[in-house]
């Protein structure tokens, strides 16, 4: 209980630093740390297999793609730089709302749940379910890759080959 | 883990929450299209952090597991094609600045 | 195959396979339209005066695919067959050469074939289906009319439209209350919901018949489309159902006494009907507008007398849809055969026709005689009847019908003195007379005014049993009140000498009105309805003067309420919404999240 | 035999990608034979002519598909509508051409998974296909416009498949797995306030994915942005597949409740109003009938949240007439475009007397929408009007019959300032366009006529 909640302070305080952090490349080192530190809480809860996949594919693959994109792009211009120091507070806009909206919803999750948690002890192997029992959603993630490779295609032919249409 | 399971349940709800409001506030006030995406990612670990701890409450880890591999495969994909038009976005304007995804309106 | 489907499916087939039939073959598409309007008018002869209900499970949740055939009915299709055939004929001959004939002639197949369902229809939803397809058929038919005619159509489309809205409205209302769309299972008291649904059926019914403040698009359709569109539509099918309609509401589906507002409501509509749309009539300098004013004058007399709910008044309301349908598509069609032969429809230009086209005249002249209410023609009879409805329920309505009357006699003597008569004014080109398809179908609806004028009782036995039991004693034969036929006789004669007043102080016949158009007092109303400014759909397009507004806060609060408030309600609320979406998508999520909150909370609670 | 319906499109994918290009026609047409099998395979099923059950397939995959009428209408739209879509686009030329049909067979693939899934987990997989493929075509061209619209709509349909997502985690503790038929029972039994959030959470997710009022930001840029072909599958039957028709699967799953009912009423009028009267503003075309398809929908939305069998069938069929007409009206816009290089209706008109076969079947769209008999609109709006009543709303029947004077408004206006009124003399050289989209535009204009003939009759295959 008490290294499972200090986990889970861990990765608030990791995401919070991800979405304070000023510069783009320490909030993705940031992500990846949000990342790790939700590979250990799914270890802790006797999820291996999708910790793993969490590891490799959000913590390696997607801070990848981010550093490649900031590399790829990060240039503050002076009027970018410039508007940011002005609206330094518009940041600060939609924080009422939300809070009420927090406070809200911790009125009401006092409520009953509905449920008794039933504590089913009918785990089985992961491979098994995803194969005997989630496989249209296996064929379903083959689709969405072929349409992300397609997007690649699309999207990342370079300037130059800009065809308008 | 002799804990009671409304407890249990509480605890991942409000840490998920809290990640996911995070991720929600950068989201929603940021001017820059790149950490938009930095926030769409934190609330998607969020969910899948209220995923997990769903699965393991109700004694479904398996399935909880294999919901949250498609889940990130999805995730991956989404981010790949967002990441090539912030890249097409950045080609045209030289910026990453939102205002710039405000043409049209009316 | 039942004969209730022949009457609705042969027309809609062949109405379908005319639009198939390539432009070269006219011939065939001519001997199509007119086979198949044939075959209607002896299908509807032959099963005139049999009883047939056919109930074939449809839908499901009480829409069912019933029809009716019963005397009403049969006799509302039997004169269809017979207007569609001769309009068909007449149509061969003056859409010929027309680029969009086969259009037309599509358009009107339908239109027989949607009016025939519609009447035979016997649940509520069916006739809503037919009734609505009609304005199908309206647009299409104004639509191919001349270049611009598209302003017309949808401004038919717009009025029909709306009415038609209120006319689902009733029907839903209707079937709610009742617990069943069966028409001939419906006999509601009014009161109430039931006094609603009414109002809502009744204003359906009254735009269908082109009653007054529904009646705007029907002068401009007849500058603007084909002219046997005039002598089919306005003139006899809209008529022949919307009143078919008005009277079955009054009769079977709701319990109408001659005590209840609703029954004065439609009296005081039918009243206003005939004065203000004769007197936009009498100051008309065209042939085809003055008459399409006249079509919507005389709906008046019907709404009049179905609306005194008394026996006298019913059966002379569905004697004069009868009589109306025939002497106004005879006048029509000899104003569509004036403007074809001596190509324009202008009054002041007109003149001396009668001496080269005797055939035309003559069938003018039996209709004018007709629809002026002078005896022995059948217009005589059915306004008579009407009156002494009328008078059975107050003075002030009999007064308004005779004052109607007396404008009427008027604007025929000035029509008939313009064009037939007097000497002809512009170029003197050859007149002939019509080819045969055109003067065919005049000279049988002349001949049948004056055969339904001496021998009255044939169509009058076959209305009289619509009322059953309510009926004391048959109508036939001579009026039974001779004071009111005295009073029309002075009326008629009134009217003659102002003719001769007014040719005089004018100095020519086509002026033989101006006396009372440029009268002190009336000269600048007239002016303002020429201008539209009574017209309600005119009225948002242009800026409406000081007068204007004064009459028009009287006359028409209501459609102001429509026209500038809605609109600029609308207008403004639009902007409104254009200004929210501003394009920042931070907007857009909050929406999307304070929306979702708002559900979450509303599911859970 | 109903595992043809989504691996036809994905071998189709596999053979036109291994072959070589050559000109790039063969793509195409083998793209057509796919659309067009799966048309007459789902017509055919649908009247009962070929069976879907068994077969070796089933005993070797074991996807427990859930083939039912419902999902065989999703299927007969999506061969017709990506059909229509396909052939309008078959003007690209290049790189642009086999990516769209790439891509528009992907997207085949996630709507026919969609109409055969049994699973609620399943359902947001494929939806997500259907999502993902839709952002790279409308960033097709990779114009600023294009990018726009789909940046927009991606980040608003994360937020959706965050909202799904927790519904899914709800479901988990609340429900036993996330078959249909484990998320029923879980909803009937009472007092299970879990299960009733996460319906609520999935429900907004939906409403998101459809673009329901006021979680409908990115619809009309979306739809807006697109390139001509790509609007067409987008409005025709993407957004709609993936937003409504789940929405149908999922109202069926929870039992009938004054609640649920009010939420969908209250959005789905909300939807009607604010969608006909933003529409009434606008200038570009294709932005005013993404307006017109918020407020289609919003009936759609309505008639479900009636709960009666009459109520169902209204929606569904009217869901049948939406694709039909929307698809024909953004074929339209693409013709007039295409042809006039414009799509503001400030500087159209008169357009009738040059593109005669566009400006008629722009008309009868216009009239069915309208709801005018005997064409097939009519039916699907009498019909929502009627459960709407008989279910006791009367003030959101009166609410639909009133906007449908709005629908009226806007469109007239479209018609008038596209195809009525007088030629501007800049438009005198325009011609008819090709065959490619008349005959897309013509036949959908038959089906519309056809379906309003013959609709008491085909209404039985609405209700199952």
């Amino acid at each position: 209980m008490i290294t499972m909640a200090i986990l889970l302070v861990a990765m608030a305080l990791a995401a919070l630093w991800t979405v304070t952090a000023n510069l783009y490349l320490r909030a993705t080192i940031a992500l990846a740390l949000t990342s790790v530190i939700l590979t250990v809480i799914m270890f802790r809860l006797g999820a291996p297999t999708a910790a793993v996949f969490e590891l490799s594919v959000c913590a390696g693959l997607i801070s990848v793609i981010f550093i490649s994109v900031i590399s790829l792009t990060h240039r503050l211009t002076l009027q970018e730089f410039l508007s940011r120091r002005q609206n330094r507070f518009a940041r600060f806009r939609y924080l009422p709302p939300l809070l009420i909206a927090a406070a809200l919803a911790m009125y009401f999750a006092r409520q009953p749940l509905g449920v008794s948690l039933p504590w089913r002890e009918t785990v089985t192997d992961a491979r098994s379910v995803m194969w005997d029992l989630r496989r249209f959603d296996l064929f379903g993630q083959v689709m969405v890759l072929l349409a992300g490779v397609f997007g690649v295609v699309t999207l990342f032919r370079g300037a130059k080959n800009r065809d308008g249409r | 883990m002799g804990v009671e399971p409304a407890t249990w349940f509480w605890l991942f709800l409000t840490f998920a929450a809290l990640v996911m409001i995070s991720g929600l506030y950068c989201f929603l006030v940021t001017f820059n299209l790149l950490r938009m995406l930095i926030g769409l990612e934190i609330i998607i670990k969020g969910v899948t952090l209220l995923i997990i701890a769903a699965g393991f409450l109700s004694g479904q880890l398996a399935l909880a597991q294999a919901i949250v591999i498609t889940v990130i495969v999805i995730e991956v994909v989404i981010m790949v094609v967002a990441a090539g038009l912030i890249i097409n976005f950045h080609d045209l304007f030289d910026s990453l600045n939102v205002k710039n995804t405000r043409s049209l309106k009316g | 195959m039942n004969l209730i489907f022949l009457t609705i499916l042969l027309p809609l087939a062949a109405g379908l396979l005319t639009l198939a039939v390539p432009g070269r073959w006219r011939g065939v598409r001519e001997a199509l339209l007119l086979l198949a309007t044939l075959a209607g008018l002896v299908s509807a002869l032959l099963f005139y005066k049999t009883t047939l209900t056919v109930n074939l499970p449809w839908v499901g949740f009480g829409l069912e695919l019933s029809f009716r055939l019963y005397q009403f009915s049969a006799f509302i299709v039997l004169a269809v067959a017979v207007f569609s055939f001769l309009v068909a004929l007449y149509s061969c001959w003056s859409m010929a050469g027309r680029p969009s004939a086969g259009q037309f002639f599509a358009y009107l197949l339908l239109t027989v074939a949607f009016t025939n369902g519609a009447v035979l229809a016997d649940n509520l939803i069916l006739f809503l289906f037919f009734g609505e397809a009609l304005l199908l058929t309206i647009f299409g038919m104004i639509i191919i009319g001349r270049p611009g005619a598209w302003r017309t159509a949808v401004k038919a489309f717009i009025i029909v439209g709306a009415a038609d809205l209120c006319l689902m409205f009733g029907v839903i209302l209707t079937g709610k209350l009742a617990g069943t769309f069966a028409m001939s299972q419906i006999n509601l008291p009014l009161g109430g919901p039931a006094s609603l649904a009414f109002i809502f059926m009744m204003i359906g019914a009254l735009a269908k018949s082109g009653s007054m403040p529904f009646h705007t698009w029907i002068p401009d359709a007849a500058l603007d489309a084909p002219l046997p569109f005039m002598a089919l539509l306005p003139a006899a099918l809209e008529k022949l159902l919307g009143i078919y309609f008005l009277a079955r509401l009054t009769l079977d589906l709701f319990q109408l006494r001659p005590e209840s507002w609703l029954s004065t409501l439609l009296m005081v509509i039918g009243a206003l009907t005939i004065v203000l749309a004769v007197m936009m009539a009498l100051i008309q300098k065209d042939y085809k507008k003055l008459l399409s004013y006249h079509a919507i004058s005389q709906v008046g007399y019907m709404i009049l007398g179905i609306g005194t709910a008394v026996p006298v008044g019913i059966v002379g309301g569905l004697f004069h849809l009868l009589n109306n349908a025939m002497y106004k598509s005879c006048l029509f069609l000899s104003g569509g055969s004036v403007e074809e032969q001596a190509g324009t429809t202008d009054l002041t230009r007109l003149g001396g026709l009668f001496s080269k086209m005797p055939v035309t005249g003559a069938c003018f002249v039996v209709a004018a005689l007709s629809i002026s209410g002078v005896p022995p023609f059948n217009g005589f009879f059915s306004k008579e009847l009407v009156y002494a409805g009328a008078l059975e329920r107050g003075w002030t309505f009999y007064a308004a019908a005779l004052a109607g009357s007396f404008l009427t006699a008027a604007s025929f003597l000035k029509l008939g003195h313009a064009v037939y008569f007097g000497r002809a004014s512009g170029q003197d080109n050859p007149v002939k007379e019509a080819a045969w398809p055109a003067l065919l179908p005049m000279i049988v609806i002349a001949g049948g005014c004056v055969l339904f004028g001496v021998y009255n009782a044939l169509p009058l036995h076959a209305i009289e049993p619509v009322l059953g039991a309510r009926l004391a004693h048959s109508f036939a034969g001579g009026p039974e009140n001779w004071w009111l036929v005295l009073a029309t006789a002075v009326v008629i004669g009134l009217a003659l000498a102002n003719h001769f007043y007014g040719v005089k102080r004018s100095g020519k016949a086509a002026g033989a009105s101006d006396h009372i158009h440029y009268a002190p007092g009336l000269a600048p109303v007239y002016d303002l309805a020429e201008k539209k400014y009574f017209d309600p759909y005119d009225l948002g397009l242009k800026l409406a003067g000081a007068l204007a507004q004064f009459l028009y806060w009287c006359d028409r609060a209501i459609d102001w309420l429509y026209e500038s408030l809605a609109v600029g309600l609308a207008a403004a609320f639009s902007g409104l919404l254009r200004w929210c979406h501003s394009g920042n998508l931070s907007n857009y999520a909050v929406w999307a999240l304070a929306g979702a909150a708002a559900v979450i909370y509303y599911i859970i609670r | 035999m109903i595992y043809l319906f989504i691996f036809i499109p994905f071998l189709a994918l596999i053979v036109i990608n291994l072959l070589p290009q050559g000109e790039g026609e063969f793509a195409g047409w083998a793209a057509l034979a796919v659309f067009s099998a799966q048309l007459a395979a789902a017509a055919l099923a649908a009247c009962g002519l070929i069976g879907l059950g068994g077969g070796w397939l089933d005993q070797l995959l074991h996807f427990r598909l859930l083939s039912d009428r419902t999902g065989l209408l999703l299927l007969f739209l999506a061969g017709l509508v990506g059909g229509t879509a396909l052939l309008s686009g078959w003007r690209l030329r290049g790189a642009s051409r086999s990516n769209f049909i790439n891509l528009l067979l992907i997207a085949l693939t996630g709507i026919n998974g969609l109409a055969l899934a049994s699973d609620l987990f399943s359902l947001y997989v494929f939806i997500e296909v259907v999502a993902v493929s839709s952002f790279v075509l409308i960033a097709l061209f990779r114009e600023r416009s294009g990018l726009e619209g789909s940046f927009k709509y991606l980040m608003m349909s994360a937020l959706a498949s965050v909202l799904m997502l927790s519904a899914v985690a709800c479901f988990l503790v609340a429900a036993d797995g996330m078959s249909f038929a484990a998320v029923r029972a879980a909803l009937a039994v009472p007092g299970n306030y879990l299960a009733r959030a996460a319906l609520g959470l999935f429900l907004c997710g939906l409403f998101i994915k459809g673009g329901l009022v006021p979680f409908h930001g990115w619809l009309p840029d979306a739809y807006m942005s697109a390139p001509a072909p790509v609007s067409v599958f987008l409005a025709g039957i993407a957004t709609k597949a993936a937003g409504l028709f789940t929405l149908v699967r999922l109202v069926r799953l929870a039992p009938a409740s004054a609640d649920l009912s009010a939420v969908l009423l209250l959005v789905g009028t909300l939807s009607i109003v604010v969608g006909a009267l933003a529409a009434l503003g606008q200038r570009d075309m294709k932005r005013m009938l993404a307006y017109s398809s918020i407020s289609q929908m919003g009936y759609i939305v309505a008639a479900l949240g009636t709960g009666s069998a009459l109520g169902n069938a209204a929606a569904l069929f009217h869901f049948f007439n939406h694709a039909v007409l929307k698809s024909q009206l953004f074929v339209n816009a693409a013709a007039v475009e295409e042809q006039t290089g414009t799509r503001d209706m400030d500087r159209l008109g008169g357009l009738a007397a040059r593109l005669p076969v566009t400006g008629t079947t722009s008309v009868i769209a216009i009239l069915s929408t309208a709801g005018l008999p005997p064409l097939s609109g009519f039916w699907s709006k009498l019909l929502i009007v009627i459960a709407l009543w008989t279910a006791g709303h009367q003030f959101y029947a009166a609410i639909a019959l009133l906007a449908s004077g709005l629908t009226l408004a806007y469109f007239l206006s479209l018609q008038r300032r596209v195809f009525f009124g007088r030629l501007r003399p800049e438009l005198e050289n325009v011609k008819e366009a090709g065959a490619a989209l008349l005959l897309p535009a013509l036949g959908l204009s038959a089906l519309t006529v056809g379906v309003g003939l013959v609709f008491p009759f085909i209404l039985g295959m609405f209700i199952k």
